[in-house]
């Protein structure tokens, strides 16, 4: 496959004060694709995520696109490229309601007035789609439960047409049956030729969904497997740093479902 | 939007009411207890002095509210990203000192400068704006700085002529001079409100049913709106029993019911709350922070502008600004005893003119007693204090509610 | 010219159903003391003399003209038969005064001049009491040292109009005479601003050049005083004030400020009592008008009067404003002594 | 408490010296900038007028920032729950002229009017405090309506007397009037400042080394002290050139370290920087948040009651109160300019001082220039916004920070 | 067994306006015994925790403590009986700095003043005890990472000696190896005589060390099992309805491990 990779990171580093939070990390993702970011925690991959979705850019690296160098500077930017995110803070606005949160800088309009009836009802279909009941998606946030507003932050990154999805650990107050819902919209997303960046420690769910993992760890790459191909045990042993893997992903050309 | 269907009629009023009362108890809206307060401040004043629901009194308290209401309904939008203008006072009273300097002092058509005041006004509310949204500084600081700063220029402005009299046929002078003598102005407007909330109700209604979504029940708006019609129509009886309505609460009401579609309808208000919501949610969503921020600080110079220019009117004369805050202070005060957050994200346009209502009621019912200045300090802010520890303490009988 | 605005009299709004007419009393602001403690009091006095059947009803604007205008209203509307308005800002009271007018109530501007129709005015003079005070200073300086003198000027507010008449009234009698070495201007007549400037003028200017201080009033003279002995500045040049303020003539007798400027409130409260029960009961404002201002408007026009510390018995205590026990407490008893204010060592009686 | 060992000596200081700019620029104890602010500002009055820098005024400027300071100080504690207390300029003058009238009038000896009107204080806040914490109303709210109450309750005490003259030999009088001319006194101070400094430092880091923890090393707490030093030593040198060390600033700086100490050296303070990080947290772990609130407001009203005995002993009588927020607005002010945030949670006492030297220096520098009321406004005010925004900027510089 | 359970709930419920959050539940703990709290998402067991920690009282239900009734109005009356809270939103001080949030309410002190030495040794202690890295302990917590800051709540709730650990998804944001630790570390204290309620959505980390789960179904008890003889598609399928146990918890004299 000689496609250029829906998105390259080239040598990305941010410090924090005296913290290395990312220390020349290298990364690809294609379409079609879903990409495990693997690491202990503290690892870096939240920070790798705020870099990649434009929140927080990096000190130092190149981002690809297409295979074009792009500058990412604001959220607005990512969105602008067809980069969804759901963060693992979430980061709702807690006084506005589920609607409101879902649809928060893509709102429907008509004649310039909100159109609140039409996003209810998209709305009400996102939740219904991942199975999880709201009382009432006119409440604010601030009042769901911790599996409740997860739901509404994954809702949020379904609106539009993105290309790339970024989930920070999405399932991780998520109930049995949704886990296993989202996972399968992960599934269907693939299909659909969307990349998808996960972020999981729960091995099994990586398993199930994920193509390539690739593990931080301290801020670095330690390693990027087939998960298909490589046992679980290997894999925790490079998160948990009993085995160095200096390997780095591979360049274009090499990789590939 | 509130009452989701259901089968029985009776039933269903009963819970609708019962939603509502949630509804106003939880804050977003929590208005009850504070009209609650304003009757019986009223009821208290017209005991005191038969004469304070005289139609002429209301009449005055209902143009008096329109200049310091203004100001308070710009503050609205600032407190909602949770932050504060200082500046406000001083930029009223810029806004008016530039107007008068320029028509009275340089001759300009009253038209134009009056335009040239309200831009003024807006101008300076996106410098703080764009100091704030651009250097980080605290909104707090910014317009500390300004208030200083315009009160400097104020003064500067008016050093050479000292207090100017206004043209007291002209334009701005009718602002808050002008009645409709005629009495279907009062009643004409109280009958559109209602049409119109009736109207927007149904066409909801007739959406979310064709959406097979829930709606709110007709009878439920009949009610609402027969409220809405009986409130308004009290108060035109009341105006036409003095001089009928006046010009600047036409204004006032349309500004307010305007702005508060802006803030409640359109995309833009969305983000105005959501900053107020959540700041770092609210940017990662892509809302474009810097640039709501100085919008709302435009917003609030201008409708400083715009205030000021009513207070000058009323007084048909534009002196020296006086140095004290009372005028930020109360402005303010009204937005947040009208309801509104002092930490973001809640709050109405109409808190603003609820609060202002308090707040003149107390001034005119003071002014009515006739009482001391010392004792009329302790009584205002006691008032003020029993006003809202009522609000207060009635939200707080309502289920006390964490987060997850 | 509004000589057709300022008509003598005006027929009353009746005089109220129970026939009892009530008079509006409208002071601007509470930081003064004077309104409150003698010219209300006085007011009410001789309006109780001059008519029994009167009552009298009084607010304060706090320095607030919106709030001023808002009591006119409510003067009106409860029908008051005349109003004694000391403005707040005496051309922005002109609809206020206006609207009184159109609702047949008549107006006497007191101690302010106000604009529009008013049926009377009684005031002392302003830019005569900036006079005073600079021949005061000029004569405590000592005609030796004027010329080569160095003064600092603390003016009062110059958004009230009487801030502006004194300043001008003292530079056309400094002018010339003495250096002006700094000349402040104090917003809203606070005390603690004149501390500041003054303090900054003795950095800058040095403990001995200064020869003596033009205080505007008594509060900015407690300020400028403050500061000259936070400076350790002995003795203490002369400084101007006015009011008469007790602690003024404390500090008087004290020996640490020179003069300040006694206007008797008595005369200019029962003259504005006279006028305005005369005009509530339908006449002219009486025969007491003798003066005229803004061509035509009946006025009584009052002349100040310097008080220094030999003129203490003659002016305040004479005048009734305070009596020698209120003044010479037992802190200023040795300074009284000196003053011969109290006989020495023998209880004050 | 910030270094953590290292082995070379040259490294270990480098590293000192860039984790201290990083610690002051990470906003906790972000002084820095406000301090280069300072510098220039002062360079700027030397240069147009040499007198600034003069012993006399520089000694001036170190009591005429207490009375505000002391207020200041108050509202840092206000500030650090993430609320506000507008009412310190009413309880201010209130506690003045409870003073006055006590001892002046009715005769009561100094000492006791003195505890009284400080109590008043006390007691004040405590009331602010609790209809705050009890019944919820918003601080700003009940502190509003307390700066009314309480300025009519200050006219009223008055309203017998009018301005009230201070006896100049008095122990209210003696608190800025007073001055230490040995000049042992100034340097002693200093010494022992440093001294407590350098022990204290010298402690925690022998007690670290005891726990096998990382501890700060010898070389750098002995830079920390040589810095301290220095600028104690040049302030008494100073002061010394002028009449020795006022009484006033001995208060002031002994009164500032002993709440810095309560604030960020015993649990009570660590519950009131809890309460500005998170309420709610904090009352999840336990914190009586109702009593932190009350005790807070106290705090504040005893603060602001002691600064306002300092006010007018500066100018040795007690007048009517000005309704003017001025006060209020310099003292949040200074604590805000000096790096206290808004929002609750950041900032110490120290803050107050530094703010309250930038803006009576401001206006210590006006009046040195005698420059006319309008352009003093504005210059404030641009001078004012000019220093936050250098602050702001050059923390903006540092890397933004955002959450995970 | 006739000891009274350490905790015990009677008709315990709350509504949210129109929600019913909790409704009639029953439950009980004893000394020693571990206790999964499982559901749905939205299904009240936040709202349970709180109401046992005092955070957010119950509308109607008696509490009972060593058999006795007690009234639990405030966060401070559930410590004083020894409860300590591991809250899902970890309710920490953003702007305190780690050890501060540990110790938060229960400073060690010296004639009055902050021993920070001895909190900070025993802060790194506890941390160490986790085995996870904090890059420095006097960052405030805002600079954490998602785990690291659960971390430091789990430590908060180590301290003093609790009776009763409540801990509302402690892993949820955890990795392979610090997930393991905290269960190590619940084994342990349940070993030491504690109660421990635990919620988890991870029916692995249930089976390892929960001795009951109790099932919560839309704010009603919905059954309750002896978890080393229940099997585990019995547990989800009462979780997510399948199967309607009105089965409840039993009084004591029944239960017991
Ligand atoms: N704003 C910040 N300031 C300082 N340090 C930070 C900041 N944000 C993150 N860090 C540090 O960077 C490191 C990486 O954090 P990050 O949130 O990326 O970890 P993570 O891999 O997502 O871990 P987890 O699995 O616990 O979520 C952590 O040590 C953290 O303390
Ligand atoms: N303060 C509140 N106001 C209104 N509704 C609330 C509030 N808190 C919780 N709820 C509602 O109560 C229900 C139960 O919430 P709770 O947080 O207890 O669920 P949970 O079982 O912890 O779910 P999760 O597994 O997702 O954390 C939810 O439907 C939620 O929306
Ligand atoms: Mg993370
Ligand atoms: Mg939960």
């Amino acid at each position: 496959m000689s496609d250029p990779p829906l998105l390259a990171l080239r040598g990305v580093s941010k410090r924090f004060g005296a913290v290395h939070a990312l220390d020349d990390v290298e990364l690809e993702i294609h379409t079609g694709e879903v990409v495990a970011l693997l690491g202990d925690n503290g690892a870096g991959k939240s920070t790798l995520v705020k870099v990649i979705a434009g929140v927080d850019p990096a000190d130092r690296g190149v981002m690809e696109w297409d295979g074009r160098a792009v500058q990412v500077k604001r959220p607005h930017d990512a969105q602008a490229l067809g980069i969804a995110t759901v963060y693992q803070d979430l980061a709702l606005c807690e006084n506005l309601d589920v609607v409101g949160n879902v649809f928060l800088g893509r709102e429907v309009r008509r004649v310039g007035i909100l159109d609140e009836v039409e996003m209810e009802r998209r709305t009400l279909g996102l939740l219904a789609a991942l199975s999880i009941r709201v009382p009432d998606v006119r409440l604010p946030v601030a009042t769901l439960s911790g599996g409740q507003r997860q739901t509404v932050a994954i809702s949020r990154s379904l609106l539009g047409e993105p290309r790339l999805l970024l989930l920070d650990e999405p399932t991780a107050s998520l109930g049995v049956e949704q886990t296993a819902q989202v996972l399968d919209l992960v599934e269907r997303l693939r299909d659909r030729g969307l990349g998808v960046l996960l972020i999981s420690h729960n091995m099994g769910d990586v398993k199930a969904v994920a193509d390539h993992a690739a593990v931080l760890r301290l801020g670095r790459n330690n390693g990027f497997f087939d998960v298909t191909t490589t046992s679980q045990e290997q894999i925790i042993s490079s998160i948990t740093g009993a085995t160095s893997h200096a390997r780095r992903p591979p360049r274009t050309g090499e990789a590939g479902p | 939007m509130t009452g989701r269907a259901s089968t029985a009629p009776g039933r269903r009023v009963k819970r609708a009411l019962g939603q509502a009362w949630e509804r106003l108890s939880q804050g977003e809206s929590g208005s009850l207890p504070v009209v609650l307060g304003l009757v019986l401040l009223w009821a208290v004043f017209q005991g005191l002095n038969g004469n304070f629901f005289s139609p002429r009194n209301l009449s005055n308290l209902s143009v008096d509210i329109v200049g310091t209401g203004l100001i308070a309904v710009g503050i609205v939008f600032v407190l909602l990203i949770g932050e504060i203008d200082l500046s406000v006072g001083s930029v009223s009273a810029l806004a008016a000192a530039v107007f008068a300097v320029l028509n009275v002092n340089e001759g300009l058509p009253e038209w134009l400068a009056l335009v040239i005041a309200v831009l003024a006004g807006a101008l300076i509310g996106a410098l703080h704006g764009f100091f704030f949204a651009r250097f980080g500084v605290p909104a707090f600081v910014v317009t500390l700085a300004g208030l200083l700063a315009w009160n400097g220029l104020t003064l500067y402005l008016l050093g050479q002529s000292g207090t100017i009299n206004l043209d007291d046929q002209g334009l701005v002078a009718k602002l808050t001079s002008y009645y409709f003598h005629d009495i279907a102005a009062a009643y004409g407007l109280a009958a559109l409100g209602a049409a119109v909330f009736f109207l927007a109700a149904c066409r909801d209604r007739r959406r979310r049913k064709a959406a097979a979504m829930p709606y709110r029940p007709l009878r439920e708006i009949a009610v609402r709106t027969g409220l809405i019609a009986a409130v308004a129509f009290a108060a035109a009886y009341v105006l036409n029993q003095f001089q009928g309505l006046p010009l600047a609460l036409l204004i006032f009401v349309v500004l307010v019911a305007a702005l508060d579609v802006l803030l409640r309808r359109t995309p833009y208000g969305r983000r105005v709350y959501a900053l107020g919501g959540g700041v770092e949610a609210a940017r990662r969503a892509g809302v474009r922070v810097a640039w709501v921020r100085v919008s709302v600080l435009t917003v609030s110079g201008t409708m400083a502008a715009l205030g000021g220019l009513f207070l000058a009117s009323r007084i048909t004369s534009v002196g020296q600004p006086s140095t004290s805050g009372i005028l930020v202070l109360n402005a303010i005060a009204a937005a947040v005893i009208g309801g509104t957050s002092l930490f973001g994200g809640h709050g109405r346009t109409w808190c603003a003119v609820l609060g202002m209502l308090v707040i003149q009621s107390i001034s005119s019912g003071m002014a009515l007693l006739s009482i001391q200045s010392a004792l009329q300090f302790m009584i205002t802010g006691g008032v003020l204090l029993a006003a809202v520890v009522l609000d207060s303490v009635s939200r707080r009988s309502q289920k006390s509610r964490g987060r997850a | 010219g509004r000589a057709a605005e300022s008509g003598t009299a005006v027929r009353p709004a009746s005089p109220t159903a129970s026939g009892r007419p009530t008079i509006g009393l409208l002071v601007p602001d509470s930081i003064t003391p004077r309104w409150d403690r003698f010219d209300r009091p006085l007011i009410e006095r001789r309006i109780g003399q001059l008519c029994p059947a009167c009552s009298v009803v009084s607010v304060s604007a706090q320095g607030d003209v919106a709030l001023q205008r808002q009591q006119v209203d409510s003067m009106i509307i409860k029908r008051v038969s005349a109003l004694v308005l000391v403005p707040v800002d005496a051309k922005a009271m002109r609809p206020a005064v206006k609207k009184a007018r159109e609702a047949h109530i008549p107006v006497v501007s007191y101690d302010r001049l106000a604009q529009g129709p008013i049926s009377a005015y009684v005031s002392f003079d302003g830019q005569e009491v900036g006079r005073l005070q600079a021949k005061a200073l000029l004569k405590a300086i000592g005609p030796r040292r004027a010329p080569g003198a160095g003064i600092v000027m603390m003016n009062g507010d110059l958004a009230d109009p009487n801030g502006v008449a004194f300043k001008k009234g003292a530079l056309s009698v400094l002018t010339g005479k003495v250096r002006i070495e700094k000349s402040y201007d104090t917003a809203g007549w606070r005390p603690d601003s004149a501390y500041t400037n003054m303090a900054g003028a003795i950095a800058a200017l040095g403990p001995r050049h200064i020869d003596g201080v033009y205080a505007a009033n008594d509060g900015l003279a407690s300020g400028v005083i403050a500061a000259l002995r936070a400076n350790g500045i002995r003795p203490i040049p002369p400084v101007t004030g006015q009011d008469a303020e007790l602690a003024a003539v404390q500090r008087i007798v004290e020996g640490v400020q020179y003069m300040t400027v006694y206007k008797p409130f008595k005369p200019e409260a029962y003259a504005a009592a006279e006028m305005a029960v005369a005009l509530a009961h339908g006449r002219g404002p009486g025969p007491i008008a003798r003066d005229r201002v803004r061509g035509g408007v009946p006025a009584v026009l009052l002349r100040p009067i310097p008080l220094t510390v030999h003129s203490i018995r003659r002016t305040v205590v004479k005048g009734g404003m305070y009596t020698i026990q209120q003044i010479c407490t037992p802190k200023y008893r040795p300074a009284c002594e000196r003053a011969g204010l109290v006989p020495s060592a023998e209880p004050a009686r």
